[in-house]
């Protein structure tokens, strides 16, 4: 079982970060991708973001990639961590790290999580802007991501 | 009877979080009965692919079955990460 | 100019994180890498190991990788960090970080990185094992993996 | 003159950091004078792709120029990062 984890905290990047290699000198290559709060989107000013899930299935959705990503590349270890409720621009919202021998797989399978995830984990972004609030719309570019581990 | 959830853009324009209602036979019957209350439902379930469906926290298809006692849910295309 | 920087004290991996975006609401993702030493290499036990370099070469070499980088994809910074001297299992040798708008700019501009620092920076492992000092032979995956930058 | 450096296991191989020698053209030039001295010399840099060579900190080949006052610098391939 790797670590999945929605929380409304700020995210401890660091400590996870950490968590990957410590007692493990297998690891020989950690790969990240934080996704962070960006102040516009769609060209507007965003000066706050709320982020909804549907707890029980966002979890179950996060392991059922991170389960993938393991049977796909020979991986050490991996750890997402996404955070819920209110956020601010500069705010890391994600993190998707994972730990491997060598490099070449650990930036597959980071790049496959986030991939995965930006269209099957149940996460719902608004915006607040000066017009007031507006949900984010789903990406095609996010769509098309993830049709490429398909091929 | 199973229970319906609804996420996001969905529940403010249906105004409802969730509801308990008899079973369909699956994802698609369920769709037709919820359209078939005209109005904001028709709206909503109307134009396909804008809804997505889950069944016991799992992607659901139009022809997913439908059990007594599962929760169904719909929502909006995620956004998240 | 990127921040790149060669030294002999440990990596300061999460205040190097936060400095790509702390102050820039214009980042959406940030991809890092962090290779590292591991216990094991060419079947044999190692138990520590000794980092040497081209004092001058290899910052210059570091700058041109980043600059290319910079180039190459709409970034919004660069950071990469090297250890020299000794080393320990479990010890980070290198950082690579970058920082985009969007995550697949990261994604690329952060291997395409560490795939040439590890043909075209001037830096050679010598490993302790119970057998005594060795020089680490270069791989050919590393050749392969700079290779496809070129098609 | 120009300056000459060694590096890594080419340093230890030939026992030496760095020396002064007179300019040559050209880094190929310069391999077949080293290469002349015998003896682990001509073991170091007889075997084509070994040695990779830099002139003033760049990465150079056979045929790059060298200049009165240049530093070159002879090292295996490396195995950073």
């Amino acid at each position: 079982m790797y670590y999945v984890k929605v929380q409304r905290e700020s995210l401890d990047i660091p400590s996870h970060l950490a968590e990957l290699w410590n007692d493990n000198p297998r690891v020989g290559a950690v790969v990240s991708f934080v996704g962070l709060m960006r102040d516009i989107n769609a060209g507007e000013q965003v000066t706050a973001m709320t982020l909804e899930h549907y707890p029980g299935m966002t979890e179950k959705a996060l392991q059922r990639i991170v389960d993938e990503a393991g049977k796909r590349w020979d991986l050490e270890d991996i750890r997402v961590v996404h955070r819920v409720g209110e956020l601010q621009p500069t705010d890391p919202i994600v993190l998707v790290a994972v730990a491997s021998s060598h490099r070449g797989e650990a930036f597959r399978a980071c790049e496959f999580v986030i991939d995965y995830l930006k269209t099957q984990a149940p996460f719902w972004k608004k915006e607040r802007t000066a017009d007031g609030e507006r949900w984010v719309e789903a990406r095609h570019s996010d769509h098309n991501a993830e049709a490429r581990w398909k091929a | 009877m199973i229970r319906l959830r609804y996420f996001a853009h969905l529940r403010e324009q249906l105004g409802i979080g969730s509801e308990e209602l008899e079973a369909a036979a699956n994802v698609d019957e369920l769709i037709g009965r919820l359209r078939a209350r005209g109005g904001k439902w028709a709206e909503a379930f109307g134009s396909e692919g804008q809804v997505l469906a889950a069944v016991n926290q799992e992607m659901a298809t139009p022809r997913t079955p439908i059990r007594d006692g599962d929760e169904v849910a719909f929502f909006p295309p995620v956004t998240g990460g």
